[in-house]
């Protein structure tokens, strides 16, 4: 059976350009890029290389692009350097209550174990942050404003321009995930205030286990690795060459590609919201209408439960996720889809379909063939519908 | 993940449904994921003439009570209301330890509605 | 002119059976191990048998096995975690001269910024840590001991079973980084009394940016990274799935052929050492007679300075290193070289050659024939020799 | 890394020694690392007839000093003494920007020998 790929925002496939990028890195540059001898030197002018395209990728000098082990060492390396960093001005983080866990539980824990102040705020139904909010938040006491761009469940896409300029003019460090949006939208940070940008290759078709931090020059930076002194001394740790290589080819590609690969996602997307809505009752459409990341279909489907619906449409052949993964035995509804309002019991019927570069018109069909049946079996059996 | 069993039983489930005039109604629930499960039995002759049952909740508690009702039925109400999570299990081929929960939701809801078929008739 | 690598203490080339199995995973295997669809499941299935691997390499539990992005995260995280986890016990960490960075400069950077008490033990004139001064340092408020296995620049084996046995007695957690060991020698965590083990793939033919902690089944732990929960919430981050296979296959490869390539080695490196002391005049042949890596030969060279030596030899084509890397402008002589008792100048002038499973007699050779013609050379135009 | 005129130098380099009988000995030395640089010279008919170096020192300052005294010989004392790091850069096609010290020592070594040249000539 073909498959059918739409958990996009989940991981992408490894772009065969981008695997075999790695492969000659592999077969033809062994080296250290801290060994000053050919080999060593090889490996570092194709490491330059890359961070040459990813900084000119997002309008950055590559002197500002510190590469991590992915989009969670960003974030904790954004979070946990900046607070370190500032910790004799302040002690206070404002963020909001849909980050990625890798933004919200580096924040809970400084609260926990190191005093952190926090304010989370709150979204819209929309998953909308108010930044008015931010700049009541802001206090003098205040280190660091950390936004993402774009929210992973729900697509949503948050105002950070506003956001940075009042962070701008309170003088307080501005963070924005930007590992949703990296590669599916244009962001130059030329002009874009931020301070801190979080960067992941595996969300634009690079390989998993490599990512990087965007320090715009003059801020305030502390590492949070240490050792060997690696990356002017931010991040310690043997540098991943291929997968630094892989990051940089894949941003190239993914950026030159935009232009023609964003609006076709959006209008698949939107053939298979309206499909959905024509097709299923008493579904929830999650996000904002417009401003969102044009791959992503985030629904709710009243009366199932969200893991029966992934699994099923497994079944069919079609790969998507829920906001309540049930992994762990333990069903916590999202904490995203409850910031927006939603009920316990609608969060746990959670649909997130996210598209990419495979995805087809047919494949749009194969869904909206299947999931209405697949929904209509499941609320059968279910004693809520 | 799930055994030919399981996938069989989640995708075309046996004895969905309230049956009517039921004589006994069961729920159990697990607290950890809001997960809910009711059944509803008819007795005739000491046994479980019909069982059905409507679950809230993953794919693994939907197979689950499927395959408890499916146990059920024909059996003596004694033999029945002993039906445990672990005979669920072995019925299914086994779950993933994190699912084992959903065997043992299925049989609380069969066991709690045949004890209020007991009440009930008695 | 063919190249002749001799710097596999730096990095080791990747085995293309291993680069094989990654790029098989690139192609087929695309799914986020915590998705739960049938490309996330075969995700996860890799990763376990990869988990198995490394285990069964070291004698270790599946469940015991962290994967990090490489040989300093798993120090970091050993060191780091373990300092979190036991701050209500005491606070004083015991470790040697001779650690790498990965393991001073955390250390140190904990003494400065969280006031943990510091012993560095000294090492004798081959690099051996002595079991008794271990036993001495450790108090009451010791958390955490922490000695390498062996020495990535003199190769020096740490006795490392006797201070685990002491570390046990007193009840102290020990780690041992094990990077320059796991693959060319036999490690097994059934007969060795750490507690804290860490690996790294591309010392044993893997790819960098992949490593491992041990953590023996009821070590104290705290994470340091945090996010999304993975690694059974010891170590958040979308896991790098074809850098854990492919740790897992070089790691089966280097344990399979360890014991017919390491006397091999052996055997070169006895080669080069008595060829180099038979040519050259006034050379140090530094770390442990017999109580070394099979594969290391580190020298000093008096009367020339290491980059020099570095450099004329990766002219004639042979890659090699020296622990004084004069690559940010300032050259300080190594903190090893310094440890065992040589002078500032002496240590200037070392040279390191680590052979691999390429080098051959041959290579040897051509090496003998090469260094002495340099030495001279060098030594003509310096005025200390 | 380095351009083919210092590999060139630090190969072969020109004016390795000391100079029998100098009229002039200078030194400098790079603090940060170590390294260090003696130049000889011998000075006839208002130039310089003879300039030699030792090194103590990385593949940079080798090459530098192997220039610097190539550049040297046979240039007016006045204009010799007045030879810059630059002008050594220059020679060599560049140096990494963290090896510029080199050209430096290699310089300062230079005019300190025909400094010390002519204080010893009165
Ligand atoms: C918005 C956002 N931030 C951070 C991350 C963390 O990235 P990773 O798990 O690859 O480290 C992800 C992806 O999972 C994400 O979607
Ligand atoms: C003994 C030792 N520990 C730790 C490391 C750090 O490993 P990495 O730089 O790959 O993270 C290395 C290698 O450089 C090493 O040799």
């Amino acid at each position: 059976m073909r498959r059918i790929y739409l958990d996009h925002a989940a991981t992408t496939p490894v772009d065969p350009r981008v695997a075999e990028a790695m492969a000659a890195v592999y077969r033809d540059a062994p080296g250290n890029p801290s060994s000053i001898h050919d080999e060593g030197r090889q490996a570092r002018a194709l490491m330059d290389t890359a961070r040459e395209r990813v900084a000119a990728a997002i309008g950055a000098e590559p002197s500002e692009i510190v590469f991590t082990s992915g989009g969670t060492e960003a974030d904790n390396l954004a979070v946990r350097g900046t607070v370190a960093a500032l910790r004799h001005k302040g002690d206070h983080v404002v963020t909001t209550a849909i980050e990625h866990h890798a933004v919200l539980d580096t924040v809970s824990e400084l609260e926990r174990e190191q005093n952190v102040r926090l304010t989370v705020l709150p979204v819209d139904r929309y998953g909308r942050v108010d930044p008015e909010d931010v700049r009541e938040a802001i206090t003098a006491r205040t280190v660091l404003v950390s936004v993402m761009h774009a929210n992973n469940e729900i697509g949503t896409i948050e105002p950070i321009a506003e956001i940075g300029r009042i962070c701008r003019e309170r003088n307080v460090v501005f963070h924005s995930d930007a590992v949703q949006t990296v590669g599916a939208l244009e962001v130059d940070v030329r002009r874009l205030p931020v301070d801190l940008l979080s960067l992941n290759a595996h969300k634009f078709y690079g390989p998993k286990g490599v990512g990087a931090l965007y320090v715009r020059k003059g801020t305030p930076f502390a590492r949070i690795q240490t050792g060997g002194g690696q990356e002017r001394d931010r991040r310690a740790g043997t540098e991943n060459v291929a997968g630094i290589v892989a990051m940089g080819a894949a941003l190239e590609i993914a950026t030159r590609e935009r232009a023609i690969e964003s609006p076709r996602l959006a209008r698949l997307r939107d053939l298979l919201l309206s499909g959905v809505r024509d097709a299923i009752d008493d579904v929830v459409v999650n996000g904002h209408p417009t401003e969102r990341l044009p791959n992503n279909a985030s629904l709710c489907v009243r009366g199932v439960q969200g893991e029966s619906l992934i699994v099923a449409l497994d079944l069919a052949g079609i790969a998507a996720s829920s906001g309540a993964a049930c992994t762990t035995g333990s069903l916590e509804p999202s904490h995203v889809l409850l910031a927006i309002g939603l009920s316990r019991e609608l969060a746990q019927g959670s649909l997130r379909l996210t598209l990419g570069r495979a995805t087809t018109d047919e494949d749009v069909d194969v869904v909206l063939g299947e999931l209405p049946r697949i929904v209509s079996r499941l609320r059968a059996a279910s004693p809520v519908a | 993940m799930y055994s030919d069993v399981v996938v069989e039983h989640f995708t075309n489930p046996r004895n969905i449904g309230v049956v009517e005039n039921a004589d006994g109604r069961g729920q159990d629930s697990n607290p950890v994921c809001g997960d809910f499960t009711r059944i509803t039995v008819r007795l005739a002759d000491g046994k479980v003439a019909e069982a059905k049952f409507k679950t809230f909740g993953c794919s693994a508690a939907i197979a689950s009570a499927s395959m408890v009702t499916t146990l059920a039925v024909g059996k003596s109400i004694d033999h029945a209301s002993r039906i445990s999570a672990q005979d669920v299990l072995a019925a299914l081929g086994g779950l993933p330890l994190v699912k084992e929960g959903c065997a043992l939701m299925a049989a609380g809801a069969l066991r709690s509605a045949i004890a209020d078929a007991k009440v009930r008739a008695g």
